[in-house]
């Protein structure tokens, strides 16, 4: 079981003492550490647990009264669209019309991707980056919450 | 009783919410921006929300946002706590225009005793003392000097929709007053959208005194006694303690008698403080009324037995008061220190960043409020207030031993904090013998 | 008062003592094993002296060692806190030889009281109800045989030294009985080098019902109120409230009263605590008396306002009770659950280890003492308990709803404790309607 | 489980020791470090970060009234003798006579180094172990715990 806040321990640790590799073992405790130059670079192991990566403690608003510590949101490991706002997610402009996008599609800055529905007002976001939709990560009529991600692109 | 409560807001409030809602047996929604994805109020909550990034304006103070979190989550019912947009009457509106109830008072209640003059009108109507001054808003410098004539100078400016001293000045004379006049008036609007400012007697040694009050939706108004706060530094206040520590039975039973009153006559409803500033004669004279829970609300918590938050909820969802007047009795005395992260070493500068050790302090008569813990990391983006410690004993001294004993024993490292500053004061001899006005801290810390 | 006192103790009571020596403002020693070095009390005490290995034998068990910390560092008292040498009698004798205070009851009321023979024939002459059965030990198998027709089976053989069910026999027939005598008497003897046992009515059902007793070096003796201790496992209390919420103001009268009357009688002065079985036609029926602090005593703090602790010390100095009996008020509903390192799912054995995270429940009506917190490494020499959380509000219901709220609240990881046990038993039906006796834990568990 | 506060304590030694690698074991004890660019091993520097060999927090009680916290057991780098005991110290059989070893003084196992005094009673301390007297780490009439180390051997 890997604890995310030791993780995130052991990276602040990383970057405040210049460390370039970290190696725990723990079939009864085996610690590696190196420092300087000779190790390999940083980037390698940060992105996975940095804060900013690591999914939202929260439920995902489509679970109600989930508690918070058990919901997640599922994983995306390639770039992904996020939701800019709180609100419910809609993949096409109405029932009867087909999905902006789906699975395969390219899209660019401007292509509008869904609707997030906030207060009886339906907003359209846009791609943001251009990219080929890889995948769909929440299901119509879901809520979403910010920075939630929507779309993993290729 | 409400389904789920969303609760707009963080830190140790968030939490102290949370629980009142679970003991209550509801459904807790928090929300928090980005900077506060690993706070306590998070992890207690039924559900969590993200609804933005740490740029208050960009969530906690974001009403769409957090309307749209109440509509996803089907919360019921929005409890603001304090700061933020608790004071907020198009916040309470918007909520009410989306069938949620806003745990707080009604918007009309909260414009009456909100804005200054239509305060001090009220105030004046129900026989609570109020400084000498303008009755109403000054319209131009002649009558703000004709004023200044009659109540004589100093005199104090405040701006009706102000708050937190700003747009306030201190007027010694006709020309400062001029001057006075025009910049707190710039400074209101700009700070509030609102130049409207008026004239007072400037008081210039007093005690902060403020009385509790507690309404239902069905005309009941109980007051919880009083609180001093005269332990202040840049107008914030750093110790609390209830009940008063200078007041007699009678003078005690008058000022909150005619807050109670004044609130009554406002119709107001839910948890709300009238607060007073207190002259060496014990005159008192009214400051301002804040129409939601206080900081530090647990020391009255402490000597009454009253739930105030859970009171709140209750009173929202229409429950009438449980209780009457002659109920609310006062046991022993309560004490409550704000462990702020500041660096003293750095003229108490906040300071953010990782919590690596944290023991709180514990056993009889002690209480801590706080979000905070080992490993919790303090976001630069908030107030600095990582915690309320409060203590209860059967009398003033024993309440300050006891919060010395839990003060030394509070491990909380690297993070500063005004622990060291508590330890200070609470061992000074001016404060045991109550030989202190609301610019004492400041005096004694050369500020 | 004293000038320094020392702490032959460790875990929880010791930071409890600690705090209320603090509070008194007397110095504080702490005694400490290697094993608990980094431990909190360490840290807490003004002093602190390491005594020897963690075999109790070699350190809070060992005399010579408690002694000679204790000249060392010119301690002028000695508090037992419960368990290791809190009931030792020798060791109380040692203390006074060399002129150190025992805080705790006179040597001569420790026998009187300790012992269950003499015990019982203390209480038959103070009218304090009792099991019937032998007035006094059992000398041969033919008197135990002639007791038994007189009182009717199932009888209970017990050890006069007795304690934690050691040298304790059920017989439900003369074969058994006969049988029992001889085994219990021989287990006697060997656990506590005194084979005298005696026998009584053995009570079916039963809840635990215990009277808090308080006395001083005057004369004066009073009682604090009852508690409720009838969920065990084990003969280990897990729950336990105040005030018994079975008993009406009359019968709760009487049984306190009793309990008073019969420890003035045997010149009892500092804390004690008079154990009863209370069967289902709420009949008492004495077990023991423990002339000692309570684990539990908090419970009672919190419904009297009464810091027990702190008076243990007051009256080892010499000072009279600061309050008659009419002055002790019940005020509320208390609970406390004891917060052990066990693994449920290992049939609730003890795990040591470290604690990573460990953030304590807080707000209102919520006390928690403890020793341990997120960085401290539970040596695996002691027993499991490593926090007593205890919730206060108006009534038993509000006490309950704020215990399992405070329950949820607590986050430790990765030790195992009781906290999804108390969450559960919480919970039970049984418990709410109290409709449960001695057994029920254990039924319900299935062990 | 690897100790999170030991990882930082090992961490923070390197960073401050400026250290390029630290490979524990504890399969029993196993430790290497390494300093500058390829440094030889630094073997001193070793039980430094252990707990175990950590002072105790407690204060020597020969400081009367001194916090826990801020005393401190006077550092020994060699092997020492160790008080067996809590009691007072003394060098010498009395006042009169010579302390039974100083500096330079080789002892045995069996050689009398001092005497503790717990409870009236008068206790010979032996050495238990040969070796060469480097430094006393007490004086006369000090308050000693058990486990305190007394005498540094060379």
């Amino acid at each position: 079981m890997i604890d995310l806040k030791k993780l995130e321990k052991l990276i602040t640790m990383m970057a405040e003492n210049d460390l370039t590799e970290i190696e725990l073992d723990d079939g009864t405790e085996k610690v590696q550490l190196k420092r300087g130059s000779g190790g390999a670079p940083v980037q390698v192991l940060a992105p996975a647990p940095l804060p900013a990566a690591a999914p939202a403690p929260a439920a995902t608003p489509s679970a109600p009264g989930v508690p918070a510590a058990e919901a997640s949101v599922p994983a995306a490991s390639g770039p992904t669209i996020d939701s800019p706002m709180v609100g419910t997610f809609y993949a096409a402009s109405n029932p009867e019309s087909p999905a902006f996008v789906k699975p395969g599609d390219s899209v660019t800055a401007d292509s509008v991707v869904c609707i997030v529905e906030a207060m009886k007002v339906f907003n359209e976001i846009k791609a943001e980056t251009a990219g080929k939709v890889k995948s769909v990560l929440v299901s119509n009529g879901d809520a979403v919450e910010f920075g939630q991600p929507l779309f993993e692109l290729e | 009783m409400f389904n789920r409560i969303l609760i707009a807001n963080r830190g140790e409030i968030a939490v102290r919410i949370i629980r009142a809602v679970h003991e209550l047996g509801v459904e807790a929604v928090a929300v928090y921006s980005t900077a506060d994805k690993d706070s306590k109020h998070v992890r207690m909550a039924d559900r969590a929300v993200c609804i933005g990034k740490p740029a208050p304006a960009e969530s906690y103070l974001n009403i769409p946002r957090l309307i749209a979190a109440a509509e996803v989550t089907d919360a019921d019912a929005i409890h603001p706590g304090y700061g933020f947009l608790a004071e907020n009457a198009h916040f309470a509106e918007v909520c009410r225009d989306c069938n949620i109830e806003f745990i707080g008072p009604s918007v009309e209640a909260m414009g009456k005793l909100g804005d200054k003059v239509s305060c001090k009108q009220l105030a004046i109507a129900n026989k609570v003392p109020t400084s000498p001054g303008s009755k109403g808003a000054i319209t131009d410098e002649k009558k703000g000097l004709k004023i200044a004539k009659e109540i004589g100078y100093p005199v104090m400016i405040k701006a009706s929709a102000g708050g937190g001293g700003r747009g306030m000045r201190v007027a010694h004379n006709d020309n400062s007053l001029v001057s006075g006049i025009n910049q707190a008036s710039a400074e209101a609007k700009a700070a509030f959208g609102d130049g409207t400012v008026y004239i007072e007697k400037f008081i210039e040694s007093a005690r902060h005194v403020e009385v509790q009050v507690l309404g239902d939706k069905h005309g009941n108004v109980v007051h919880l006694w009083e609180r001093d706060c005269t332990m202040q530094r840049r107008k914030q206040k750093l110790i609390e303690e209830a009940p008063c520590p200078v007041l007699s039975d009678d003078e005690r039973k008058a000022i909150c008698t005619a807050a109670a009153r004044m609130c009554k006559a406002a119709g107001y409803y839910t948890a709300g403080t009238v607060e007073f500033l207190m002259d060496a004669n014990k005159d008192f004279y009214l400051m301002e009324v804040n129409t939601r829970v206080q900081v530090e609300h647990p020391v009255t918590e402490m000597i009454t037995g009253v739930d105030i938050v859970k009171q709140t909820i209750r009173v929202a969802a229409g429950e009438p008061l449980p209780f009457k007047q002659k109920d609310i009795k006062i046991s022993g005395h309560a004490m409550e220190c704000r462990i702020n992260a500041e660096d003293p070493a750095m003229n108490f500068a906040p300071c953010a960043g990782l919590i690596e050790d944290f023991n709180a302090p514990g056993g009889p008569g002690v209480r801590l409020d706080t979000h905070a813990g080992a490993g919790y990391r303090i976001p630069p983006n908030y107030d600095s207030m990582i915690g309320k410690l409060i203590t209860h004993a059967r009398d003033r001294e024993q309440a300050i031993t006891r919060m010395l004993r839990a003060l030394a024993e509070f491990e909380i490292s690297p993070t500063k904090t005004t622990i060291p500053l508590h330890t200070r004061l609470l061992k000074n001899g001016s404060f045991l013998s109550n030989d202190t006005d609301i610019n004492f801290v400041e005096r004694l810390l050369g500020l």
